[in-house]
């Protein structure tokens, strides 16, 4: 419980520094809301009075408290630029984005966890060389180029898919999933290379220690050994990566999503940053920000029950 | 046993994964009975839907089926009646009289009423909110309602010219939600609009007249501009209208190609005020270091036109070809103007883009180039095109910048009267009395000829102080799925998806 | 590099292929065959020739001299990014590693907070506070690197700050400043090596990501994440364009992440 | 005659291939064990005699390394015979405890769950049998509260306890042959005291066979009945604990027997 209200605490001051920043940052960037709206029609008069009508011209410490006031009440606001509410607007690209996470974590567990015991047992082994290779090479891949190369692959030579055919969720789920099936790979694809990669001199790193000496020792195969002895705790900083992982895809993937024209979290946030319309802004970090927690405090809960030596009394 | 578990959620997984990715394939196409067609836009439309209040060209060109003005612009440029079924010009230009169409229903079911059409005139002439919606209606003097369906439009000063702005849309008094419900006359109604997903919108059945062919269409944001091709040869849009010269040429047969122009004067725009650009000797140099020809075979295989000022050719009679000519490729004279001008080794300048559009970008980087060759030396800086609006367009504080300008309606002012000295869309801070007489009277002119003859004059005033480096108006390539024809390319910046029909339908 | 009688081939692939980078890098600092710049209307997409060994772009500019002068800009900005990274994750690292206390928890949270931040996010942020540009793309991925620098030399620190050599050193009188950088920093090498690497390769990707979204180095200048986002426009018209800056941005990665994998198995 | 004997060991010679150059690091290895037996292995670290043990125990991988000789338990050689064999016979007739208990036991898995593994792996015990088992072993350890241990992780348990979990987890199967690789070396003084005895009553209630490896020789003396002294890989002196200790023959011997503490030495002596 102590640890929960800690955990706790610490995402409030987090969110609390993040908006913050967030929010100061954005009074300095050139370009500012009003004109935005007004765009070539503007004229400083008219500017003026919508600034001022927007509370624009208050001091910035003002219009912050003034947003988390409101913010607290549950009011996210009015967006600038679409001029509809920001909850329901952000509460519509959700399960957008928490989708596509989902789906490219689980892949990213389904290939990297057996891939990964597997070139740790045949370690050296012709196949642990080339996975590493392909490994590598994954990695040293921009993440949009092989989206770019995924979409054309799949897409446009072996026509898996329709680039660009995003359905909406609401009108056809199963529609929906299925686009984002690759997408979610191209997602999937390099954190899965890492996730192997770490696995793998987990596991080496963890048959080296005594207990499995003990483990031997008492007749256990080689087999029992490491599905019984070492992979729990091998596992134990691949619980790290994935959660971080996790984190990363939540918000890391502005790019796959701009590359196949989804429309998540991620590209909300980017035009929003780019029309000034810091309402959206706002909602989308905290969004952002609050799953990123959560996984987090996910993550810590499991690692204490994958490794009793960490209590989280 | 845990290893079985695991296994066999594996095989639950990839199963699962694979029907979902069929019935997801096979759910593509949909049932084709009713006509809808899709649409890539680059832009989502991400403002106000209140057509007052929207601004980027890329909200009215979608929302330009969904409303119309007492008139509205049909594709050659002209006029034609819309909510009024006719109008009449009395006293040289001074008073407007409006006689409404009868039977004109709002997309929601009600009759267009006289006091809808002043209350629409009213809201854009309305001064409180720092200035009028529609600036020209700062010349109205009285909107008043002679009967049921007259509506009479007095003007402080003569306009022959403001018929055009009559096509400013007419919208019910009584919809209270106009930033996010639009409801208009148009041919088409709005259905739904989804943020960086889509804009839908269908036929509207009670439409007045001829009324659209094709039952819903839906506007799809392309974010990615890279990966249109594989999206229209994919089949997930039907058309795009903003294709490049390249994207054209990988298109395969299923696409016809159509090109036309964007309408635009896209220059290398100038602060007129800030050294060394105050210098019309150093204006004049960057003119004649440039060769529009080549731009245009670089970013788009030659396609576009040729601008020498102000004004592209579907204004028709006011475009002078003539001044294309006025500056023609010279390095020697461009060196000897900077040499007078007191910059024999040339100097280095800051062209400003907007980072959203890919031909200015492009054409900057050639502009880059050709100036190396005078011993100018120019570097790109990219801004966000809000950023280009507060700094550039509003504070001014800029050396160049790269865009196209283009006209709100068919009048000469709509683009030349941002460059009197005192407008307050004079970016380039463009300052010259004689311009400013002459474009007064133009404006207060009422005779067609007199009216064109200060306009060229404008025109030409433009070009000789070397307001601008003036280069094109690029080239547009709409590509279209030839299972729909009709498509109409306007003088101003609008898709009219009404006109839009499919092929077998003929 | 021979060790236990089996050969670190980690080492000598990754140490060929960056060398084969770095020897690229160095002869397009002196020379290119042509002006990266220079455009030629008529020689727009031409293909692979003797002319143009990696053809032309929609420019008509030379593609290999712009991969020279684009693996420069790369490696550039890849390299101030982890020096910014570095430099301030070690100042930071350090302090809050060694003393700990009040101190380490407010810049704890601090990089907590910024943790919960993808960089790619924190990074198109400064870029809007910034202004696009090469050295602000530099600054922008160097500050949005500094908190995982930070996290790793904060955990070696606190390791090492008990050792017997640190007990030593402070017995002798030596400042705190002197056995902070003096005595415990050398002992940190190995995991700051290949930190180092890996903050490379993602400075080099994430240039390559920032690109894509518009934000990155501007043109004309040619960057290999740059040119490779240009490039996906014109993957039908001209494949060369796309495939070798791409070949060369996967080989650059895949030299450094080969080299610190061969470092490490030889410690 | 060979038969009687529970394992004996002939020649066993180790060599490690993983360098440029094979390196032996046994030589020459002889050894014989009966029930009841306790047989000490002395020398420095690196002398081969933990190496001997582990060949015994089967633990030696059998890839970068080539092992020469015989280890016959009950008349089958560990060398030779089939992995399944050798399986069988693992923490089921031969046990052996480690140096380190805290690494030695698996920081993850609970005390009752690793003591009973073995039991799982060679007997078909119900759930509640090996339950009943291993609590009867923890209190044969004596450990307090073994309900309680069953349920706890080692990272919560002292060294000892942790040592006294190995041995019953060592002994779970009532192993014929008990190889301890230095058990007490990681523990202080007072614990290594009762770990031996208890291991001494192991030895004579259950007539367990016991190689006690160590290279403190106070222990040894403690313990064994008889005393194998390497160095370098070789078998330098063996024999009578007591015949080793008051009159050793090799200079080696001797430099390790006046490495005892003296105050011990004059208690036990």
């Amino acid at each position: 419980m102590k640890y929960a209200g800690k955990k706790v605490i610490t995402m409030i001051i987090t969110l609390f520094a993040v908006t913050l920043f967030v929010f100061l940052a954005f009074h300095f960037i050139s370009g500012d809301p009003a004109t935005s709206m007004l765009g070539t029609e503007a004229t400083p008069e008219r500017v003026e009075a919508l600034r001022e009508e927007m509370g624009l011209n208050d001091p910035v410490l003002l219009q912050y408290g003034r947003w988390a006031l409101n913010f607290l009440k549950g009011d996210m606001g009015i967006s600038y630029s679409y001029r509809m509410s920001v909850s329901e607007m952000v509460a519509d690209k959700i399960p957008v984005t928490v989708t596509l996470t989902i789906l490219a974590f689980l892949m990213m567990v389904v290939i990297a966890i057996p891939l990964g015991i597997y070139t740790a047992k045949h370690v050296g082994g012709v196949i642990d060389r080339i996975i590493y290779m392909i490994n590598q090479v994954i990695m040293a891949f921009p993440p949009f180029f092989a989206g770019i190369l995924i979409t054309l692959v799949f897409g446009r030579i072996l026509k898996l898919f329709t680039p660009g055919g995003y359905v909406s969720y609401q009108k056809d789920f199963f529609g929906f999933v299925g686009y984002l099936i690759f997408p979610a790979f191209a997602i999937a694809l390099p954190k899965a290379a890492m996730a192997v990669k770490l696995l793998r001199s987990s596991v080496i790193s963890e048959s080296k220690l005594d207990y499995v000496r003990t483990a031997y020792s008492r007749g256990n195969s080689t087999k029992a050994v490491l599905y019984k002895h070492v992979l729990k705790n091998a596992l134990i900083p691949v619980i790290t990566f994935l959660g971080m992982a996790l984190a990363d895809m939540i918000a890391g993937s502005i790019i796959i999503e701009q590359v196949f024209s989804i429309p998540g979290l991620g590209r909300i946030l980017l035009t929003s940053i780019s029309n000034r319309d810091y309402p959206v802004v706002m909602a989308v970090i905290v969004c952002i920000s609050l799953l990123v927690l959560v996984v987090n405090m996910v993550v810590d809960i499991i690692y204490g029950l994958v490794d009793p030596r960490i209590s989280i009394e | 046993m845990k290893r079985k578990g695991l296994k066999s959620l594996l095989m639950i997984f990839v199963l699962t994964t694979l029907a979902i990715a069929l019935t997801g394939c096979s759910g593509d196409k949909e049932a084709e009975n009713s006509s809808q067609i899709t649409i890539g836009i680059p832009q989502d439309v991400e403002e106000s839907l209140d057509p007052h209040k929207m601004v980027a060209a890329g909200t009215k060109e979608v929302l330009f089926n969904l409303f119309e003005g007492l008139v509205k612009p049909d594709s050659d440029g002209s006029l034609i009646p819309a909510v009024a079924s006719a109008y009449e010009e009395s006293e040289g230009g001074k008073v407007y009289t409006f006689t409404l169409r009868e039977g004109v229903k709002f997309h929601d079911g009600s009759l267009v009423t006289a006091e809808d059409v002043k209350f629409s005139i009213d809201k854009c002439a309305d001064t409180s909110n720092g200035g009028p919606l529609v600036e020209a209606f700062s010349n109205i003097e009285s909107v008043t309602i002679k009967d049921a369906s007259t509506v009479v439009i007095t003007l402080k000063e003569a306009d022959t010219e403001f018929l055009a702005y009559m096509t400013t849309a007419i919208i019910p008094a009584s919809n209270t939600a106009a930033d996010t419900n639009p409801i208009g006359t148009g041919p088409y109604k709005f259905v739904s609009r989804s943020p960086q997903e889509n804009f839908i919108m269908e036929k509207f059945d009670e439409y007045w007249g001829e009324g659209a062919n094709i039952e819903h269409v839906t506007f799809k944001i392309c974010a990615n501009a890279d990966s249109i091709v594989m999206d229209l040869e994919g089949g997930s849009i039907d058309m795009f209208p903003r294709v490049t010269a390249t994207q054209a040429a990988e298109l395969s047969d299923n696409f016809e190609v159509l090109e036309g122009t964007m309408n635009l004067v896209q220059a290398l725009y100038l602060n007129n005020a800030v050294a060394p650009f105050d210098d019309v000797r150093v204006r004049q140099a960057l003119c004649y270091a440039i060769s529009p020809q080549e731009i245009m075979t670089i970013i788009s295989d030659g396609k576009g036109t040729e601008l020498g000022s102000s004004m592209f050719p579907a204004f028709g009679k006011y475009f002078m070809k003539e001044l294309n000519d006025t500056y023609n490729q010279d390095t020697e004279k461009a060196k000897a103007l900077l040499a007078e001008a007191g910059y024999p080794d040339g100097f280095s300048f800051t062209i400003t883009v907007p980072s959203n559009y890919q031909p200015h970008i492009d054409t900057a980087q050639v502009l880059v180039e050709q100036f190396k060759a005078i011993g100018v030396t120019a570097e790109i800086q990219l801004i966000e095109w809000d950023s280009w609006l507060s700094d550039v367009y509003q504070n001014r504080e800029f050396q160049s910048t790269v865009v196209g300008v283009d006209a709100s309606n068919l009048t000469g002012a709509a683009l030349l009267q941002r460059f009197v000295s005192d407008s307050s869309k004079n970016f380039i801070n463009f300052n010259n009395a004689d311009y400013d007489t002459a474009l007064a009277n133009a404006i207060a002119s009422t005779d067609d000829a007199e009216k064109t003859k200060y306009y060229k004059e404008c025109q030409t005033i433009l070009s000789t102080d070397a307001a601008n480096v003036y280069i094109q108006d690029l080239p547009e390539f709409v590509a279209i799925n030839k299972k729909y024809t009709g498509y109409e390319f306007y003088p101003i910046y609008v898709q009219d998806i009404a006109k839009l029909k499919l092929a077998d339908e003929q | 590099m021979i060790r236990n009688g089996k050969k670190n081939y980690n080492l000598i692939v990754g140490s060929i292929i960056t060398g084969f980078i770095l020897l690229l890098i160095l002869v397009g600092t002196f020379y290119t065959p042509y002006d990266p710049d220079a455009m030629d209307a008529a020689s727009k997409f031409a293909g692979v020739s003797l002319k143009h060994p990696m053809g032309c772009d929609n420019f008509g500019r030379d593609i290999f001299s712009r991969v020279l002068e684009g693996s420069r800009t790369t490696f550039i900005v890849a390299a101030g990014t982890v020096f910014i990274g570095t430099f301030f994750g070690i100042i930071m690292g350090a302090l809050t590693g060694y003393y700990g206390g009040i101190v380490d928890e407010i810049l704890m949270r601090f990089n907590d907070a910024m943790f919960a931040f993808p960089s790619i996010l924190l990074a198109l942020l400064f870029i809007s506070l910034f202004g696009s540009g090469k050295y602000q793309v530099i600054l922008a991925l160097g500050i949005a690197f500094i908190p995982s620098f930070a996290r790793i030399v904060r955990s070696e620190f606190i390791k090492c700050k008990n050792m017997d050599y640190v007990k030593n050193a402070k017995l002798q009188g030596a400042s705190n400043i002197r056995i902070m950088f003096v005595h415990i920093l050398p002992n940190t090498v190995t995991v700051l090596l290949s930190a180092i690497m890996i903050g490379f390769n993602n400075a080099v990707l994430a240039e390559a990501g920032m690109s894509f979204l518009g934000i990155g180095v501007q043109p004309p200048d040619a960057s290999l994440g740059r040119m490779l986002s240009e490039a996906q426009t014109y993957l039908f018209s001209a494949p060369t364009y796309a495939i070798f800056p791409g070949l060369i941005i996967i080989l650059m990665v895949l030299g450094f992440s080969l080299l610190g994998d061969g470092l490490k198995s030889e410690e | 005659m060979d038969e009687k004997h529970l394992l004996k060991v002939t020649d066993l010679n180790i060599e490690f291939h993983d360098h440029i150059v094979p390196e032996t690091v046994v030589y020459d290895f002889d050894l014989t064990l009966d029930e009841g037996d306790i047989v000490g292995l002395v020398g420095e670290s690196g002398s081969g005699k933990s190496m001997s043990a582990l060949a015994i125990a089967g633990l030696l991988s059998r890839k970068d390394m080539k092992k020469r000789g015989e280890i016959l338990f009950e008349g089958v050689d560990l060398l030779t015979c089939e992995r399944s064999t050798l399986r069988d016979i693992q923490g089921n007739d031969i046990s052996v405890i480690f140096q380190e208990p805290m690494t030695s036991l698996n920081p993850v898995k609970k005390i009752g769950w690793q003591v009973e593994e073995s039991l799982r792996i060679h007997t078909d015990m119900t759930k509640e049998e090996r339950y009943q088992k291993v609590i009867q072993m923890l209190e044969d350890v004596e450990l307090d509260n073994p309900e309680q241990v069953y349920n706890q992780y080692p990272h919560e348990l002292s060294g000892g306890m942790r040592q006294r979990v190995m041995i019953a987890a060592a002994m779970i199967c009532a192993p014929k042959i008990l190889i301890a690789d230095e058990p007490t070396t990681a523990l202080d003084v007072t614990i290594q005291a009762q770990i031996v005895k208890l291991l001494k009553r192991i030895n004579k209630e259950k007539k367990t066979a016991i190689i006690f490896i160590s290279h403190d020789l106070s222990l040894v003396k403690q313990i064994c009945e008889r005393v194998l002294v390497m160095q370098g890989g070789y078998i330098v002196e063996s024999g009578l604990t007591e015949d080793i200790f008051n009159n050793p023959q090799k200079e080696y011997t001797k430099k390790l027997i006046e490495a005892i503490p003296k105050v011990d030495r004059n208690k036990k002596g």
